[in-house]
């Protein structure tokens, strides 16, 4: 039979075109295990009865004619031909009883076994591509609009997606150049520049206090800079004739309003 | 039967009427559309009799929770119209929030009462409209008191709702940013240079972040 | 059989099984993805019994040109698979796999939850990225639980789709399993002489497979 395929002995021309198809179509192998597969069904037996010395053989005889042919082979085509030499001088040779690995016997077993497996999943495939399919051979519902769903989408995010979250943003702002020094501190030159634009909408009087920029209102020190430097800015506007300022009694607030034409 | 040579399907004759009338059944129920008779037909065997196996097809369905109803000049299977109520269902589908919305509201949590302005320029960027209409309609923040500033700014703060799905019992119990860091949910270095600032034990929120945040 | 007058709804008694499975009729009719029997009972009257309703159904349209079937723990009505022909206008052409991918989605089948080293180790060659991929996109695998084993790898099980697709009633019925797992042939046995990856890796795939395939 096909048993001499790569032997040195004259072999049928179709035994020969066969061997070079096999190798020519080394690309169409998906790995070793796959070629090894190929290979062994040349020896028309049950996987299970397969000769893996046989095997071995034939494989490393691929590999030889690859090489000779300068086909390149993938590096696991190389593991495995130095893996099947080594299996093949463990089942030849006697077993050395200091030796404490698996026995050629086990290796050459878990070899078929792998073969078999492999086997075994290609038939699987091919019987689950070869049933019934949904869209092919059997159909669903064409009209989907019958079911009117009323969909509510309820959005969720956990404590650790909000705390991530903001880690996130303040990991950033670390980074960013920030003048520490100067953080609690608001300025007068800062405070004229906030209330030039603003001072033309204070038609009616107004608590001083709504003057005082954003996020300086909670933090006492902060609060008291900003204060500091809005008053002082309001002195300012008052002195250059853009404003009026009012305080009722001591401590009172002070009221602040734009200055108009038609007063005097 | 005779074996007629397949090509010829002409020569068979055509399906029992029993048969014909799965073999509408199946199209009328696969079919994205109303199916026509002359369309059927076309489908099914030669000499086959759609006219007919939709009649009885109709017939089979009188009573039960879907009918082979005509529309226009073609057929097509229906919901009989009593049992419409089963087909309204409102079904919840849970999405993740977005990663601007959790930043938002995670703002919002840490800040409040914190103005749109506020939460853009602690997050360096724009806050879209739809990002707060969100969270709004979702009831997780709402407005709080306008700030008395010019331009009285509206401002944002949690709902109940929002304590309630986080498990918070108010808005203090957030974590910190030290702790956000212990849990290793922070895990850069300090910046070069920072200088660590305030050490204030005070116990408001706000100032309590304000402290972490410069520290280290 | 009382039923505590909590609810309005609960004053009504359920309809009787005729009704139901009217119901559910309409209901797997109308969708065009399967219902699980919880939604059905979610859109039925208080007291359905569903799964009997489903089973009446089931029986009714055997036979039939559209059959009632199961797909995992949920219910679907499709077109009798002989009928096919008539359908040529309904089929979807579907992205041809390649041998790899279906060798995969095979090995992941019958030997779910499967590793990808698993997978490897069968196909005896490295499975690409792609492959895994287009399978997770066509929704005919997803991730399943990490195995409890050194570097707790991520396992993959097919889906309800997957199941739907290849009219599948659960990952037990496929084609040959019984005979597979008999032959020994889906047993994860590592190599004569390996080192072996943390004991109870063995007994881990086991438990997972016996959950997998008799529970339930």
């Amino acid at each position: 039979m096909n048993d001499n395929l790569f032997s040195e002995d004259p072999v049928s021309v179709a035994d020969r075109l066969a061997a070079e198809a096999l190798i020519v179509d080394v690309d169409g192998f998906e790995g070793p295990l796959d070629v090894l597969l190929t290979l062994s069904r040349t020896q028309k037996v049950d996987l299970r009865k397969i000769s893996v010395l046989a095997l071995a053989q034939q494989y490393l005889t691929f590999v030889e004619k690859a090489r000779a042919l300068r086909i390149e082979l993938a590096a696991d085509y190389l593991v495995m031909a130095a893996w099947l030499a080594f299996l093949k001088s463990r089942l030849l040779l006697p077993p050395d009883p200091d030796d404490e690995g698996p026995s050629g016997e086990e290796l050459a077993a878990h070899l078929a076994f792998q073969l078999e497996r492999l086997q075994a999943m290609r038939d699987a495939a091919a019987r689950l591509m070869a049933r019934d399919q949904l869209g092919r051979d059997f159909f669903r519902r064409g009209q989907g609009e019958d079911i009117t769903r009323i969909r509510t989408v309820t959005y969720s995010a956990t404590l650790l997606d909000l705390m991530q979250g903001y880690a996130r943003i303040r990991t950033r702002d670390e980074f960013r150049p920030f003048v520490m020094d100067r953080d609690a501190v608001f300025t007068m030159e800062q405070a004229l520049e906030r209330m030039r634009p603003l001072i033309g909408f204070a038609g009616t009087w107004t608590d001083m206090e709504t003057y005082l920029p954003d996020g300086w209102d909670a933090d006492p020190v902060r609060r008291r800079s900003a204060t500091a430097a809005t008053f002082a800015a309001s002195l300012e506007l008052v002195k250059e004739g853009h404003m009026e300022m009012k305080q009722s009694e001591t401590f009172a607030p002070i009221h602040l309003r734009k200055r108009t034409e038609t007063r005097d | 039967m005779t074996d007629a040579p397949e090509e010829t399907g002409t020569l068979f004759e055509a399906p029992p009427l029993a048969e014909q009338e799965r073999m509408v059944e199946a199209v009328l129920f696969a079919s994205s559309e109303p199916v026509t008779i002359a369309d059927l037909e076309a489908r099914m065997p030669h000499g086959s009799d759609a006219a007919q196996a939709v009649e009885l097809l109709q017939k089979r369905y009188e009573g039960r929770g879907v009918r082979v109803v005509r529309v226009g000049d073609a057929w097509a299977i229906r919901t009989a119209p009593d049992l419409g109520f089963l087909m309204q269902k409102e079904t919840v589908e849970t999405r993740k929030l977005s990663r601007a919305a959790i930043e938002t509201l995670a703002i919002v949590a840490y800040h409040q009462p914190c103005t749109r302005a506020e939460i853009e320029e602690i997050r360096g960027v724009s806050v879209s409209r739809g990002t707060i209409d969100q969270l709004l309609e979702m009831e997780w923040i709402k407005l709080g008191r306008r700030r008395m500033t010019p331009g009285r700014p509206v401002t944002f703060v949690v709902t109940p709702e929002f304590l309630d799905h986080f498990g918070l019992e108010n808005a203090r119990d957030l974590p910190g940013l030290k702790e956000l860091r212990a849990a290793g949910l922070l895990e850069n270095r300090p910046p070069p240079g920072a200088i660590p600032l305030g050490e204030g034990s005070e116990d408001e929120v706000d100032e309590d972040q304000t402290e972490l945040f410069e520290e280290e």
